[in-house]
């Protein structure tokens, strides 16, 4: 096929977009129960964006507690009381139980509800496809089915925060035999209590992430465009691929564990309840005979795959804002794919570093201690490969690539205090501390949520054909970063205090928390400025809020490729017909071929033929081949 | 808009895209049951003594259902081999052969089966009190001969007032010293019409055969459960293949229809595959 | 090590008590000099990379970029210093924690009994002797529920929340749970241990330092968990041999321990809680 | 197993496709009937003691896993399938080991103090 085609349709927005609006589908088809992977990545992307909003609500919640415990909230604590019962919010102030729920409830809405949604399936479904040129998804209905299992997921924990007793509030890793025996007993329901609504409303989330996966792997094995062989792969793509299998070969224990736990709450088994247990001086009536730390694995089995779930798509986010906007290649692409897969492989073998101190001896701590450290050597491969890649670009501040640039140095700090959780013997200290709080917020927080800004500025064009504000883009960056910072960095500091999570005072009855300062305040205190830049930051996000949404309908318009950018997704209109492209896109090059030499554009799409003066220069075969 | 290779393979993989999805989907059934089974063995070593009973279920049955889900298994490839032979009749007697097998299952495990259990009783009799109950244990001669101790008189709850219990005993509690009893009987043996009385005192834990009663039944009821559920999951898709829906597939490709049979009968084998452990697993071990 | 150990006390680690304490101290000393090496590192080259190569002094982009092998070297030096870190402390500081226990009596043993919310400790007296624990027999007087006609639990000491030891003793302590799972951690002595029920995790710690110190339940246990505090009380020998009889005097068995739980109902009989490892 | 060369009904190399088929039914009935006996086999054998429990396991698995291999290879095409699909599985057996002996070290690694 004559590509000249293709290239030239991404100069005039809604080419030919015309043509592809026969088969006319009625509104409800085509916004809400629709198949297209592009509607339905946007449906995520909403939802995904919402609940990361909500749990960012309830953490501010939690924050005023820590910081002024046992203080009636103002303004907002008179009505509290209507939303969450009187019995969770007394004249605005926080019951125990209840600041229990708020902190079970943000770590799960954020990581299941928030970040996968969005990470994963939001921008998975909408930019993949489009990205290796496929039509749609392997399986259209499978791909709706799968989105609808996840809002269903998502309505069941919603409403196990009005059920009596409230939310769940064991922790998101619900370790039994607490999560076995909270919500239970009188004015509790069988059912409708918080802990079992969180496990119902799990086997829905799980069942959505699976069908998403299988859906991914088939889409990328099966739907890649003519001459797209795997080394031509947008890094993004890689980064999801990995992402899915980790999805679909983890999750299925957590699955069975869920399973278990639910017996043992519905159906008063003991998989996870060992003989003896005396809650308040009562004797269970149970079988007994099971074992708590069998969740623990479980659990965990999943538990860090998870946690790089929830970073390999922000990676790909990241590789690709970077290399578009240093205008070059990204620096060692094989070394990228290669660290890729084997941080996917080896976050199977590592689980047990969240069970230190389990009783673990020291033939297996060992084990685990080993596979810790070589995980983290890819992903020292990975970011070096990033810092490198910016070397003799020619790099344009955006407002995408300031969110990735401030990616880059957040995730290594987050990464780097890994590295002393990774010991067993100095995990002992920091285990369960404000210290793990702050490594996993810098990664996920001013990573991964910085990776997702970045992405939502830089597809928001292709979803819409309008682009986003600069201008208010910088006015949410800036405050955004700096409140971050202000947040977790002090949390090491209460850490290495010996402050621990969870704590319903934020540490004011504790000697480890008010006898010495650090820096200046003790680290009770320290509460106060993080709970400020917590709050600040939410004002920081209503510029993106209206942005976001003022941006739909009234953004600048802009044509197909407004980033310059070489990746298929570009060579189609913006917003893409059903069926995305015009032309079936054909790849003829590897997918960052910035400031080629001797061309006069400083980019060249992954669609444009090779041409002789290049063949002779260059060793990639021209003519397409299928790989 | 038409999505490739949902049909014809794709050169490269030499694979169309339902075979690939139903793979990896079997994937991640793998791991779901690897780790249930793992979930039993963990269980069953931590187990005290005399806690993991032996012996309890119905073997022939269990034996009937195993075969019937194995013939299920050969009708379904029949039914997809007559497809690929383009013998739509054959397929369609192979195909209603292999959905009443799942329905017969089904019926069996949790019409017949199950309520059985459900109203079978099982008594714990604390440490402290086992000698007073020796005539319905026996555990002197099982010492003697290095067996594990019995600790539960199990039987049909006859009567109970406030501080004893009734109970018709099964065989194995009403004469504990006959080597018989030592190992189960492939038929099972019906309750006797001796009656023992237990002080509720000296009882540790009494319950029906439920899934609370022990960790074998918990894990007895949880997996074969599941696993009833992917039958019945099967059985539905059948169902929808077997329909004249499905005809007019056949008409406008018949390739299409044999390949949605072959991806759902790798579903069926894996459904029939993991009962393949969970038989002898449960029913025999 | 002073120098280094600087960096703990900047981040705001309270002092250490403990006789094996300062080797954890050195490994988070080394981690985050590391940590900080290459933060500095990076971050230097990362600012420089962004002012150097902005657009406006940088106009087209270099298709080659680096082409040294720098990266190479750095990553396998990170991938060393780990390597050292691993083998060279913290497997064998942790092989020392769980295999090289206080032989014999040298050590002082104490079963740690967590239950909601509050640490309980029973010690074996005199004679040296455990005396029998079950469930059975427990009710708000006796929460461990010590069995009142084994002798050798006549002379056993149950505390609750309160701990005494001597300093300059090992003391092993033998972690389990009544309910749910806690964690006794001990800030200063660096040390602490999952207390999960139905398991008897050991832990041992040397304290150099009398004083008195706050003992944290690490693991989020319920709505009590934010007040979940003991104390960890290190006194001279002869101090010890006081509190000692103390509490043997107003022992005189067991039922002596305050009602930890309130409002505990009547116990029925259930079966002895029987450690299993890892179970 | 895959696709006929062309799925066209009449076509000559059909015929010789359904021609394959056909003498692969005779081994899928071949293996229903291994199956059968072999289910037989187990029940028989449970009924024998050998020595300990732990045998009696062992061997009852050994035959099990006979069984479900046959399924597999045969039933399920496993014994010719591309590539790509063997890949997935070798992985998913490999986490499924890893998940179940990692945990079953962990179990009995633990300081056992006396
Ligand atoms: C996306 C999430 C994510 C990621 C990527 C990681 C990555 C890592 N994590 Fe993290 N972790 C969590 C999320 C994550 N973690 C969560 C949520 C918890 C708590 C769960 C709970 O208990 O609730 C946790 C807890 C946790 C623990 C248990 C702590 C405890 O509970 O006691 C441990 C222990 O080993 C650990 C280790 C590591 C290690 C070694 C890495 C390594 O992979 C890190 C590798 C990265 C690097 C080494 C950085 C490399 C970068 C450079 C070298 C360049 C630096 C450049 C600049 C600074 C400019 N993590
Ligand atoms: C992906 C995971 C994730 C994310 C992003 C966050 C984000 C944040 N978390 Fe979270 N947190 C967890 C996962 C996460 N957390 C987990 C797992 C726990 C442990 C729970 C447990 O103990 O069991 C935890 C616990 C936890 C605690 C400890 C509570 C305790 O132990 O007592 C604290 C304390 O400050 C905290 C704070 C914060 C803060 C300030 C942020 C901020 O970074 C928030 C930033 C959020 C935003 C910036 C949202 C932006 C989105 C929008 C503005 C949407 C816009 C909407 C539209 C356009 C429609 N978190
Ligand atoms: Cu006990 Cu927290
Ligand atoms: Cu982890």
């Amino acid at each position: 096929m004559d590509s000249s085609a293709s290239v030239e349709t991404h100069h005039d927005p809604h080419s030919h977009a015309g043509e592809h609006e026969h088969h006319e589908l009625g509104f409800w088809r085509k916004y809400i129960f629709s198949t297209d992977h592009k509607v339905i990545g946007i449906q995520y992307g909403l939802c995904g964006l919402a609940f990361l909003f909500l749990g960012f609500c309830l953490m501010m919640m939690m924050r005023w507690q820590l910081a002024y415990p046992g203080q009636a909230m103002p303004v907002i604590g008179k009505f509290l009381p209507y939303i969450f019962g009187a019995d969770s919010m007394p004249d605005g102030k926080m019951t125990p139980d209840f600041y229990n729920s708020l902190g079970a409830m943000h770590g799960t809405i954020m990581i299941f509800l928030g970040v996968v949604p969005l990470a994963f399936a939001a921008f998975g479904n909408f930019v993949v496809p489009l990205q290796i040129g496929a039509p749609d998804m392997t399986f259209p209905k499978v791909n709706a089915a799968s989105f609808w299992a996840f809002a269903v997921g998502g309505v069941i924990m919603l409403s196990s925060f009005f059920v009596p007793g409230g939310a769940a509030k064991g922790g998101w890793t619900s370790y039994t035999p607490l999560a076995a025996i909270d919500d239970t007993g009188p004015g509790r329901h069988l059912v409708f209590n918080g802990q079992t609504l969180w496990l119902i409303g799990f086997i829905f989330l799980i069942t959505s992430s699976l069908l998403g996966a299988v859906n991914f792997i088939t889409t990328i094995i099966q739907l890649r465009a003519k001459g797209l062989t795997w080394m031509r792969l947008p890094f993004f793509v890689w980064a999801q691929f990995v992402t899915a299998f980790l999805l679909l070969l983890a999750f299925p224990p957590l699955e069975a564990a869920i399973i278990m736990q639910l017996m043992d709450r519905v159906a008063h088994t003991s998989f996870f309840l060992p003989s003896g247990l005396v809650v308040n001086g009562v004797p269970l009536s149970i079988s007994g005979g099971g074992s708590p730390l069998l969740w623990q694995h479980l659990f965990w089995f999943l538990g860090h795959p998870e946690v790089y779930v929830l970073i390999l798509p922000a990676f790909g986010i990241v590789a690709e804002i970077l290399a578009n906007n240093s205008r070059k290649p990204l620096w060692g692409y094989k070394s990228l794919v290669f660290s890729v897969l084997v941080i996917g492989f080896l976050s199977f073998v590592v689980w047990a570093h969240h069970m230190w101190l389990t009783g673990m001896g020291s033939a297996v701590s060992a084990f685990f201690q080993t596979t810790t450290l070589l995980i983290s050597i890819p992903s020292v491969i990975i970011l070096s490969a990033f810092f490198i890649s910016l070397w003799g670009g020619s790099i344009r501040f955006n407002v995408p690539m300031l969110f990735t640039i401030a990616f880059l140095p957040m995730f290594g700090i987050g990464g780097l205090t890994g590295i002393p959780l990774a010991f067993n013997s100095a995990d002992l200290y920091l285990h369960d501390t404000y210290y793990v709080i702050a490594h996993f917020h810098y990664i996920v927080a001013p990573g991964t949520i910085f990776g997702l800004f970045a992405g939502v500025y830089y597809w928001f064009p292709k979803a819409t054909g309008r682009r986003m504000s600069e201008f208010w883009g910088k006015v949410h960056f800036w405050p955004t970063l700096i409140c971050m910072n202000l947040i977790f960095l002090p949390m090491f500091l209460q850490g290495m205090a010996g402050m621990h999570r969870r704590w319903f005072d934020g540490g004011q009855g504790w000697g480890v928390a008010t006898e010495h300062t650090i820096w200046g305040l003790t680290g009770f205190q320290w509460n106060h400025p993080i709970s400020w830049a917590a709050w600040a930051m939410g004002l920081a996000q209503i510029p993106f809020i209206i942005n976001f949404f003022w941006s739909i309908k009234h953004g600048e318009k802009v044509n197909d490729n407004p980033w310059e950018a070489t990746t298929l997704e570009w060579t189609a209109p913006s917003p893409p017909p059903h069926g995305n492209f015009v032309h079936t896109p054909v790849a003829y090059r590897g997918p960052y071929e910035y400031s080629l030499p001797g061309r006069e554009r400083d980019f060249t799409m992954q669609n444009e033929p090779v041409e002789p003066t290049e063949r002779t220069r260059r060793k990639p075969p021209a003519e397409p081949v299928l790989a | 808009m038409e999505i490739p290779y949902t049909v014809s393979t794709r050169p490269d993989t030499g694979l169309w895209n339902a075979k690939i999805g139903i793979w990896l989907f079997l994937a991640s059934e793998v791991m779901l049951f690897g780790a249930l089974f793992s979930a039993y063995i963990f269980l069953r070593i931590d187990a005290a003594p005399g806690t993991w009973p032996h012996g309890l279920l119905n073997v022939p049955v269990g034996t009937m259902n195993t075969a019937i889900l194995i013939i299920s298994s050969v009708t379904v490839v029949l039914a997809w081999a007559a497809l690929k032979m383009r013998r739509y009749r054959a397929y369609w007697w192979y195909m209603l052969a292999t959905i009443s097998c799942g329905v017969i299952f089904l019926v069996v495990k949790l019409g017949y089966e199950w309520p059985q259990k459900f109203e079978h009783f099982g008594v714990f009799i604390k440490p402290s009190a086992l000698a007073k109950y020796e005539q319905y244990l026996g555990n002197t001669r099982r010492l003697e001969l290095g067996l594990e101790p019995r600790i539960q008189i199990t039987g049909h709850l006859h009567g109970q007032n406030a501080e004893e219990y009734e109970v018709a005993l099964d065989p194995v509690n009403a004469e504990p010293d006959n080597p018989a009893m030592d190992r189960p009987h492939f038929f099972p043996l019906p309750v006797t019409d001796k009656i023992a009385t237990i002080q509720k005192a000296d009882v540790q834990r009494a319950t029906m055969f439920l899934p609370t009663h022990s960790a074998y039944f918990a894990s007895y009821f949880t997996i074969t459960g599941l696993h009833g559920l992917h039958v019945l999951g099967g059985v539905l898709v059948f169902i929808y293949m077997w329909l004249p829906v499905s005809k007019k597939v056949y008409q406008r490709n018949p390739e299409h229809l044999a390949n949605r049979v072959e991806v759902s009968g790798l579903f069926w084998h894996f459904v029939d595959l993991v009962w393949i452990f969970v038989f002898p697993l449960f029913y025999l071990l | 090590m002073s120098s280094l150990a600087l960096i703990n006390e900047f981040l705001g680690q309270p002092p250490n008590a403990s006789s094996h304490g300062f080797q954890i101290d050195h490994i988070l000393e080394f981690c985050h000099w590391f940590m900080g090496a290459l933060f500095v590192g990076w971050s230097a080259f990362f600012i420089f990379v962004l002012i150097r190569f902005r657009k406006r002094r940088q106009p087209t982009a270099n298709h080659q970029g680096v082409t040294s092998g720098i990266s190479t070297h750095l990553e396998f030096s990170v991938v060393l210093i780990e390597a050292v870190l691993l083998l060279g402390f913290a497997i064998p500081l942790w092989a020392k924690r769980v295999n090289q226990f206080p032989p014999g009596n040298e050590g002082l043993l104490v079963h740690v009994v967590a239950q909601q919310f509050s640490f309980n400790y029973h010690l074996p007296g005199p004679d040296g002797q455990f005396g029998r624990r079950d469930i059975s027999f427990e009710s708000n007087a006796n929460p461990l529920g010590l069995d009142p006609n084994d002798p050798a639990g006549k002379d056993d000491i149950v505390t609750t929340g309160e701990l005494h030891v001597p300093v300059n003793r090992p003391v092993v302590a033998e972690l389990s749970s009544k309910d749910v799972i806690h964690d006794f951690f001990l800030t200063s002595m660096r040390i602490a241990g999952d207390a999960i029920p139905g398991s008897l995790i050991p832990i041992w710690f040397t304290p150099i330092k009398t004083g008195t110190y706050e003992v944290i339940c690490g693991q989020l246990c319920g709505l009590g968990h934010y007040g979940m505090k003991g104390t960890l009380v290190v006194d001279t020998p002869q101090d010890y041999e006081a509190w000692l009889k103390e509490r043997a005097e107003l022992a005189g068995g067991a039922q002596s321990a305050p009602s930890p739980s309130p409002g505990a109902a009547q116990p029925q009989n259930k079966p002895a809680a029987s450690p299993t490892p890892g179970g | 197993m895959n696709n006929p060369p062309d799925i066209s009904q009449d076509s000559k190399e059909y015929e010789e496709y359904a021609h394959g088929v056909q003498k692969h039914v005779r081994g899928y009935l071949m293996v229903g009937a291994l199956l059968l006996t072999f289910t037989a086999i187990t029940v028989a054998l449970s009924y024998v003691h050998f020595g300990t429990d732990k045998a009696n396991i062992a061997i009852a698995m050994l035959v099990a896993t006979i069984k479900a291999g046959a399924v597999a290879a045969v039933f399920m095409h496993l014994a010719a399938e591309k590539r790509l699909i063997y890949r997935v599985l070798i992985f998913t057996g490999f986490f499924v080991l890893a998940l179940f002996w990692l945990t079953l070290l962990a179990w009995y690694d633990y300081p056992i103090f006396h």
